[in-house]
């Protein structure tokens, strides 16, 4: 059964890495994401499937983890995509220089 | 060849990499990039150690399956590359707000000039 | 034992292959999303290295903190990025740094080939000296009692991190809120989510502090589970990140290493070293230490990646 | 009983494996970005829910087949709005270079 289990893990870890193409290929950042939560799940699964064939029940914590944050990458990726423009949303500091249209200004015009 | 042997020579090699992005990329994201790459490839070589050092163990019958004092610098050292990173990343930031470049290189071989205050940031939507 | 072998060769191929495509690729932000996948797949590589501690550490930190920070830093850098291609060294060049940078790893390869056999080692060590401290997990002993001053400087490293953070902001915007984060959008799915996930982070977290006494995991596993909880509740916008002149916040951040150093120091008289523990008392002391280092060290994890404070639009304007 | 046990086990974690290359040949042959997420959301819930369904009768603690159904539960959850938030950005008029046609700019929001 473990090598049935380790097999099985080893034939995830294949498919979703050759998802990865999709990461080449992109066109767009979307894509590129998809493939990495692919490999977040699939490599979520390859976590459960080694725990359980090595017999650590710790690694079954990774996997928890993982899953956890991955789904925080994915969103980290969304809300950057949602800035376009750069520097000009989260700046606005220096207001000494010359034309740094401030958040203030924007938003009483 | 076995597993750890396997994940040094990756490490290894990752380290090479990591210091040609460092060298050649030259934007400075690029180069943060590079950088956690060659470090990733130090903390492998590590991880082997206490690999191979927890094998020798293991075969003595106390169950022990890595060298804990090396895995736990790597925590340290995964920790503390974070905090790097994080002052690198607000750094680099702040020298794209100001002079309006993400590179390192003196600014008199681009098109800005250092003098200037401030160049005028690309595409501000406004 | 061969599909073992199978794993590590595809989990080694597809880390370097994600390497090489982190270092060559034309566009940052599609670098970061390849460093993300690789962070993820570091970590299965470190459970096949039987580092269970460092695989947590990688999942949570390598992936979700450092995904988030970067990403950030490339949507924001996107408009420079056009002027980089130019300043590339030229092919010559780069031919030249690459015959190097492969002989450094050839040189290293070559390291570990003729590593010594059998290994040299610690862990009998740990092993034999684990039972005084109480602790069940031998890299949680090593790190709060037998290489106690490692930690110690490293919970402290963060605070020196966050202040160089802290310290690029622009004079103006001294004591205001961070404003490196993402605009918050309201009415989204992601609001669902701020609000369903926390409880279970947290609970993990928490779990993972407490477990990380007897079986793999910790205080730095549990904060950067908690910081991730704590920031993907700013992204959503259900809570504003504090402002930095806030006196509760800065003494927050510094309790952990004052406490760490407090038990630390009372050793000197109690238990005759700096940082040594008194005979019997190692367990509750270093499940103290854990706590509230935990809590500072989330926060400070949370503030590193919020950036440095600026008065936008959350903080309504600086008066 | 335990042979039935490992069959299921075989059964399960190889559907299982098999829903992972779905998706993934779903995410490199479909032709735009909603479709790909639409492939790839069923094939990994799925997917991960089979190999966790196929990996609860080996392992003995109840503690640890908790945690596996937490796995899976957490993942649901994540990949749900995770995919919601992708379908967003992916319909959404932004940089992704005009390759989603405009036919799918509501299918995303409710």
């Amino acid at each position: 059964m473990t090598e049935f289990l380790l097999g099985a893990a080893a034939f995830v870890l294949g498919t979703v890495a050759l998802g990865l193409i999709r990461l080449l290929r992109g066109p767009g950042h979307a894509d590129r994401m998809l493939a990495a939560q692919l490999l977040g799940t699939g490599g979520v699964a390859a976590l459960l499937l080694l725990g359980v064939a090595t017999g650590v029940g710790a690694i079954v914590e990774v996997a928890l983890l993982l899953a956890l944050l991955a789904a925080f990458a994915s969103v980290a990726f969304v809300s950057g995509i949602h800035r376009p423009d750069g520097l000009g949303t989260a700046s606005g500091t220096e207001h000494a220089a010359p034309g740094s249209s401030d958040e203030n200004k924007r938003d009483t015009p | 060849m076995n597993g750890p042997t396997l994940f040094g020579l990756c490490g290894a090699a990752l380290v090479g990499l990591g210091l040609y992005g460092l060298i050649c990329q030259p934007g400075a994201l690029r180069k943060i990039l590079a950088f956690n790459l060659i470090g990733s490839g130090v903390f492998l070589l590590f991880g082997v150690i206490a690999k191979r050092g927890g094998g020798a163990l293991s075969a003595a019958g106390l169950g022990v399956d890595g060298d804990p004092v090396p895995q736990a610098l790597i925590i340290t050292g995964l920790v503390v590359a974070f905090a790097a990173t994080s002052i690198a990343v607000a750094l680099l930031l702040r020298l794209a707000e100001i002079s309006g470049r993400s590179t390192l290189e003196r600014a008199g071989s681009g098109s800005h000039s250092p003098t200037h205050e401030r160049a005028p940031a690309p595409e501000r939507a406004a | 034992m061969t599909s073992a072998l199978v794993v590590d060769a595809a989990l080694a191929l597809l880390v370097l292959g994600l390497a090489l495509w982190v270092i060559s690729t034309r566009a940052a932000y599609s670098a970061v999303v390849g460093f993300v996948a690789y962070g993820l797949l570091m970590a299965i590589v470190w459970v096949r290295l039987a580092a269970v501690d460092v695989a947590m550490t990688e999942a949570a930190l390598g992936t979700g903190l450092t995904g988030l920070l970067l990403l950030g830093a490339a949507a924001r850098l996107a408009p420079y990025e056009a002027a980089e291609v130019s300043s590339r060294p030229g092919r010559g060049l780069r031919m030249l740094i690459g015959l190097l940078c492969a002989a450094i790893a050839l040189g290293l390869a070559a390291v570990v080939l003729m590593l010594p056999d059998p290994a040299p080692t610690l862990a009998l060590l740990v092993a034999e000296n684990l039972p005084p401290t109480g602790v069940g997990n031998p890299v949680t002993g090593v790190l709060l009692a037998h290489r106690a001053i490692d930690t110690l400087l490293e919970s402290v490293v963060l605070i020196p991190a966050l202040i160089g953070v802290w310290s690029v902001a622009a004079d103006p915007a001294w004591g205001g809120r961070p404003g490196s984060l993402p605009r918050p959008q309201s009415g989204s799915a992601l609001t669902l989510l701020a609000q369903v996930l926390p409880p279970f982070g947290i609970l993990i977290g928490i779990h993972l502090v407490w477990n990380g006494a007897d079986d793999p995991g910790g205080k730095f596993q549990g904060a950067t589970v908690l910081a991730a909880m704590w920031i993907l509740v700013l992204i959503a916008g259900l809570r504003e990140p504090p402002a930095v002149r806030d006196q509760r916040l800065r003494v927050l951040l510094v309790i952990g290493a004052l406490v760490f150093i407090g038990i630390g120091v009372a050793g000197i008289w109690l238990a005759d070293a700096f940082l040594a523990y008194p005979e019997g008392y190692a367990k509750p002391l270093i499940l103290a230490i854990e706590a509230v280092l935990t809590l500072s060290i989330a926060l400070t994890l949370g503030l590193l990646l919020a950036g440095p404070p600026a008065n936008d639009h959350r903080s309504g304007g600086r008066s | 009983m335990n042979l039935a046990l490992d069959i299921l086990t075989i059964v399960a974690v190889s559907l299982g494996a098999i829903f992972f290359l779905a998706g993934t040949v779903g995410l490199l042959r479909f032709p735009d970005t909603l479709t790909r997420l639409h492939a790839l959301t069923k094939a990994d819930n799925l997917g991960l829910g089979l190999v966790v369904l196929g990996l609860l009768p080996q392992v003995s603690a109840p503690l640890a087949a908790l945690g596996l159904l937490a796995v899976w539960l957490l993942a649901l959850l994540s990949g749900a709005t995770v995919g919601q938030l992708l379908a967003g950005t992916a319909s959404a008029p932004d940089q992704d270079r005009a390759e989603t046609p405009a036919r799918h700019a509501g299918a995303s929001h409710d």
